[in-house]
């Protein structure tokens, strides 16, 4: 297990419960410099709460968390809402090297385009303004979308809207960043655009955490998937493997519901 | 504490002042909500003359505001009745402090009314109205059988602001002379040179008629949610 | 109806104007500036910090202005600390810090409900998007929550501005020689009620229309994000590169 | 007109001419008055209070036929309404605080403020003659300006003598404020003393009136109401 | 052409435009009692138009429309939209005898079940309360809903709501019932139920003229087939004849694009 450079992100049996549902039951996950682990699971087994625990949107109720090395210091809450960060500064430093994606963009309406994008860099990366916006037009020149910097997120596709808010987390220089089912609110002829650029993200050596229900792209993109069940993992290991000679019963019915 | 003695010793000309308020209120709003109806209907309806009828007078009473309506109507408006009265050899018709109030307070709330139902009405779906028609309904039915049961859950919200908006604009009768809870507070804040106790005593009251007022809204507003699916 | 008297008055009317403009323009300033803070103390969960304000807007808001103007200027006017105080405070005894007291204490309660409500009405998802870039509690709200709060706002607020011009007009009933004042004096020393109230009612009708337009404007530069898109796309189209 | 029934417009806030009581009754000299005339003239009469400023406003707007308010016969005046004889006449004085050392000259009113109430003969007075040199400050009732006083607000109050006297001075808050200056009683401004306003050209209700005015003062009911009240002849000479 | 008793529905040349558009260019349609006529035809080829012209919801630039023998007393409108009713009362006693069922049920959300179906018999026929209500009860029964008379029309499903405003135009007891692709809002799973009703109504002779996209409907259920192209009857006859053997090449290729 020790390797030369530490891990980009562990996560090392987090728990979480709403009320008396356990939710997490205990998932586990290291990913190195470079990996592409895809996260496949029926709807409520825990795949959105594991990634918002992870950059602490919500509080787990017991687990580790560290990111490139850095292990998040995390203390009980006081009113009781599981693990909250001791330190807040180290908690945002953390999560600026944990880029998020929504499902659901969650664009800030009332910037434009480029403006989401510098945004961050500016205001919690504090690079200066220009090279800021050199860096992020550069950046909508990479998702295509140099042309419509100065639009406003209302007055884009949601192809458009997803490809904008990953190049506001490309703009942080993320160590990893996290994909909550990209494409699930984007119309079919849509979905293509964003998982192309997903895709060159993958070929260019980024590390990911991509929650999805594309196959496809579990199959042929990733470095490793991971089927959640319930809370817990219940299947992990190279595609190939996973995809071809699944070990879990659960694995078999989800792939066969799937491909339906 | 002195104060407090002259409160009691007053308090039945308060009482007064505040059932005064009140049927101000009441037969204002009752004047509003006719008006009201009515200025949507027109603004609505088919004919170019209804519509800038109502658009002149929504405009006019939304550009002004209330306490020189007030006055304009009160003495002014007694003047044009008058004029007509003499015109038509009627004998005097009296327009007290009291009829001035609520017809003023109505016509300018009638606007404010207006706005709110033009919205409720637009948001009835049309169809509703159409499958009252393909039965063969008269207008009249399905005006008062479809859209006002339709239209009150959408304008019940406005209506409800409007309403509080309404009870606090009554104050300004007392400007012009009417025995409501304001004018009996100042009278009686003048005379015993203790203002600031009655004056309280006023805001306190109209602290309780508003919290009264939500109240019965939020239960009205159930009521005309049946029917509804809850998100 | 004969209007050479307010002819010949007219100063006075302007005079009654300028009162009218200053009274309207500093309670909206005070007020806007003191509801901001009020609002995002409003939106907290801990009861300590949101009940005071919760009190403050339902007194301020269940009550008629009429009678705030009059609780302050009768009311607390004839305290002996106010007077004594008003012995070494010369302004203390005018009437209009009253009237401005007051007008700024209702804005301030009905703007802190609206830029509540807009501040409520934030997409979550943005906010989340804007903690999981690592922007702190504080940044947040001046970045993202507030900036777009105050977009929402702008209708609604744009009516309390209209409201407040007409609510000022009950200055006139404490000795200020607002826009109403005037025409109540010119009311009683002609015995023409009917021609002075309708030039007053005039006057302020211009006036609420200026305003309207004035926030038709600043709608249409800070709703751009708002619009239909072909409108937007079309105004960049055209503009010079 | 057969005038079975006349109402009155009456002002309310003026002690001691016209005041109410706690329980909302009217009570004062000008309403004493108002009902002996009614009776002598043997007609229903309704008493309607109403604000000074609007007072002559609504009874154009016939919202009344007459006005029993301590309203002072002026030339001005006289081309709005026509008025009846005079049924009392008194000076007009300022008030000031005591020891404030302000006398009525234009030098020593010079940047005060004088509270006056709105459409008087009081406000008309101040405004012409001392308009440049002093704040004219205009009130709907007396009592509102009694209270402005108290709270500091003006420097001098100017109404009638008799008004302050009972109505501010002989009361507890009015102690500490005292008489100053002389009594004015300019016909040009003062007017001829005060009378009953009724509209133009009623002049049956007006003879009417007149009549009754002289009827009760030689009947004594006059003598009999002003001593009620005061301790001098409030009829003038 | 003659027959003993009056037809039950004769529309003669219906025109209607808005504005330029002319939508309807005379069409004109006779249903003997106890036929069911389906109406078909693409988009906007003014189906629903024409349906609405039937019972005057939209006036028509020119026609002659007669229910039962009596024909509508048509004049030019004031405001120059059309023909309009010159006889309120007698629109009325028309309109009260053509019962149509809307596409999107329109049911009146603030009355219960009970109440949308016994409301225009009590306030339109003025029938005795009681004798409504009985009436309504049992058609409610027959329309498979009467455990649901107390719901609103918001707490049902599709089918079911739709079902309700077919039994709202039954208790009218209807010389005509036009349907206007009754089915079309409805998810598949509830078209079926919809149907069923209806073919019922069929069987046992109600006069129905019926717009809808559902062929097997028009080819087991119609007495009479009808194809709508760009306002004109392009084609018409018995099912057999017109889905066997079709004359025009409009409607083959209609069927075509259908049957895919
Ligand atoms: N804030 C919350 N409060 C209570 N329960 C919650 C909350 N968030 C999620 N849950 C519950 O936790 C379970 C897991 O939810 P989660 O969103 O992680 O599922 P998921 O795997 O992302 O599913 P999907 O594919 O539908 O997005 C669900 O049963 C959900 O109802
Ligand atoms: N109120 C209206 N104003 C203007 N145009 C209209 C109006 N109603 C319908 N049209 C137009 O008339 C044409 C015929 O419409 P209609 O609704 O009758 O078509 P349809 O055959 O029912 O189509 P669908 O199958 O889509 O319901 C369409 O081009 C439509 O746009
Ligand atoms: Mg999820
Ligand atoms: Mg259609």
């Amino acid at each position: 297990m020790p390797a030369a450079a530490p891990a980009a992100l562990v996560a090392e049996g987090i728990h979480k419960s709403f009320g008396d549902l356990e939710v997490l039951k205990g998932v586990s996950l290291t990913a190195k410099e470079g990996d592409v682990i895809a996260m496949l699971g029926s709807s409520g087994s825990g795949k959105s709460t594991f990634l918002r625990c992870v950059n602490m949107l919500e509080n787990p109720n017991a687990g580790r968390i560290s990111v490139g090395g850095e292990t998040l210091r995390l203390v009980p809450g006081k009113h009781g809402e599981g693990l909250v960060a001791e330190d807040k500064e180290q908690l945002r430093r953390v999560r600026s090297r944990l880029a998020m994606v929504f499902q659901s963009f969650n664009l800030w309406s009332h910037m434009t385009v480029l403006e989401n994008v510098v945004e961050a860099p500016i205001h919690v990366l504090k690079r200066p303004k220009a090279e800021a916006v050199a860096y992020g037009e550069e950046i909508l020149q990479r998702v295509g979308l140099y042309d419509r910097k100065d639009y406003y997120p209302a007055h884009l596709s949601g192809g458009q809207q997803q490809r904008v808010a990953i190049a506001r987390a490309l703009a942080m220089d993320p160590s990893v960043m996290l994909f909550d089912e990209p494409t699930s609110a984007l119309d079919p002829e849509l979905v293509g655009e964003v998982l192309r650029v997903m895709r060159s993200l993958a070929e260019e050596g980024r590390t990911m955490i991509v929650v999805t229900h594309e196959m496809g792209f579990a199959k042929e993109v990733s470095t490793e998937t991971i089927f959640l069940h319930e809370g817990r993992i219940e299947e992990a290991g190279s595609p190939q493997e996973v995809f071809n000679n699944p070990c879990s019963e659960r694995f078999r019915q989800f792939l066969e519901g799937n491909l339906k | 504490m002195e104060g407090f003695d002259k409160l009691i010793e007053y308090m039945p000309n308060l009482m007064e002042g505040a059932v005064v308020t009140v049927t101000v209120a009441f037969a204002s709003l009752a004047i509003a909500l006719v008006l009201g109806l009515g200025a949507a209907m027109m603004k609505l309806s088919k004919s170019r003359a209804s519509r800038s009828v109502a658009t002149t007078y929504t405009t006019v009473i939304r550009g002004v505001p209330d306490l020189v309506l007030m006055l304009l109507i009160f003495f002014g408006g007694q003047i044009q009745v008058n004029n007509i009265g003499a015109y038509f050899e009627w004998d005097y018709i009296d327009v007290d402090a009291f009829t001035a109030g609520v017809l003023t307070i109505g016509f300018i709330f009638g606007a404010y009314m207006g706005e709110t139902f033009r919205g409720a009405i637009l948001s009835v779906p049309v169809g509703l109205l159409e499958a009252g028609y393909a039965y063969g309904m008269s207008k009249w039915q399905v005006f008062y059988r479809i859209l006002v049961p339709q239209m009150m859950r959408h304008a019940l919200p406005g209506l409800g602001n409007n309403w509080l908006v309404l009870m606090k604009t009554t104050a300004l009768v007392s400007i012009i002379g009417l025995h409501d809870i304001v004018l009996k507070a100042g009278q009686a804040g003048g005379s015993t040179r203790l203002p600031f106790i009655f004056y309280l005593f006023v805001a306190f009251a109209f602290l309780v008629f508003t919290t009264v007022s939500i109240w019965l809204l939020n239960w009205l507003n159930r009521r005309y949610s049946v029917g509804v699916r809850r998100a | 109806m004969d209007f050479t008297p307010i002819f010949e008055n007219y100063s006075l009317y302007l005079e009654g104007f300028w009162t009218t403009a200053k009274l309207v323009s500093w309670a909206l300033a005070i007020g806007l500036c003191l509801a901001v803070p009020l609002a995002i103390m409003r939106t907290s969960r801990n009861p300590l910090i949101n009940g005071p304000v919760w009190a403050f807007t339902y007194f301020f808001r269940g009550t008629p202005l009429l009678i705030q103007m009059f609780l302050l200027y009768y009311g607390l006017g004839q305290q002996q600390f106010m007077i004594e105080l008003s012995q070494s405070y010369e302004f203390l005894k005018d009437a209009y810090w009253y009237a401005l007291a007051a007008f700024t204490l209702n804005t301030a309660a009905y703007t802190t409900e609206i830029i509540r409500g807009a501040i409520e009405g934030t997409p979550y998802g943005e906010i989340e998007a804007a903690r999981a870039c690592g922007m702190s509690k504080a940044m947040t709200l001046r970045r993202v929550t507030l900036p777009s709060a105050f977009r929402r706002a702008l209708p609604a607020y744009s009516n309390e501005v209209i409201f407040m011009l007409h609510g000022s007009a009950i200055a006139s009933v404490i000795t200020i020689v607002d826009l109403l004042g005037a025409a109540r004096i010119v009311a009683s020393r002609y015995y023409n009620p009917f021609e002075a109230f309708i030039a007053v009612g005039f006057f302020y009708f211009c006036i609420t229309f200026a305003l309207i337009g004035g926030f038709k404007w600043l709608e249409n530069r800070w709703f751009a994000h708002l619009r239909p898109r072909e409108q937007v796309a079309d105004k960049k189209r055209h503009q010079p590169a | 007109k057969d005038w079975k029934k006349v109402r009155i417009g009456v002002e309310g806030a003026y002690p001691p001419f016209s005041e109410v009581t706690p329980d909302g009754k009217l009570i004062g000299f000008d309403i004493d008055i108002a009902n002996a005339l009614c009776d002598q003239m043997k007609v229903e009469c309704e008493l309607v209070t109403q604000d000074w400023d609007g007072i002559i406003p609504s009874l154009q707007a016939r919202k009344y036929d007459a006005i029993i308010a301590s309203m002072s016969i002026t030339p001005e005046r006289k081309e709005k309404v026509d008025f009846t004889n005079k049924y009392y006449q008194t000076p007009a004085k300022f008030v000031r605080k005591q020891g404030s050392g302000i006398e009525i000259t234009k030098e020593s009113l010079k940047g005060k403020a004088v509270g006056v109430q709105r459409a008087t003969i009081h406000d008309n007075f101040v405004t012409e003659v001392y308009g440049e040199a002093v704040e004219v400050k205009r009130y709907g009732t007396q009592d509102e300006a009694y209270l402005d006083m108290v709270a500091g607000r003006i420097d001098l109050l100017l109404a009638d003598s008799i008004a302050l006297e009972d109505g501010f001075l002989k009361t507890d808050s009015g102690k500490d404020y005292e008489f100053v200056g002389p009594d004015f009683t300019d016909p040009k401004y003062f007017g001829d003393g005060a009378g009953i306003a009724l509209r133009k050209n009623e002049d049956e209700l007006r003879e009417m009136f007149n009549a009754a005015i002289d009827a009760i003062r030689a009947n004594g009911t006059y003598k009999s109401i002003q001593d009620k009240y005061f301790d001098f002849n409030v009829y003038g000479s």
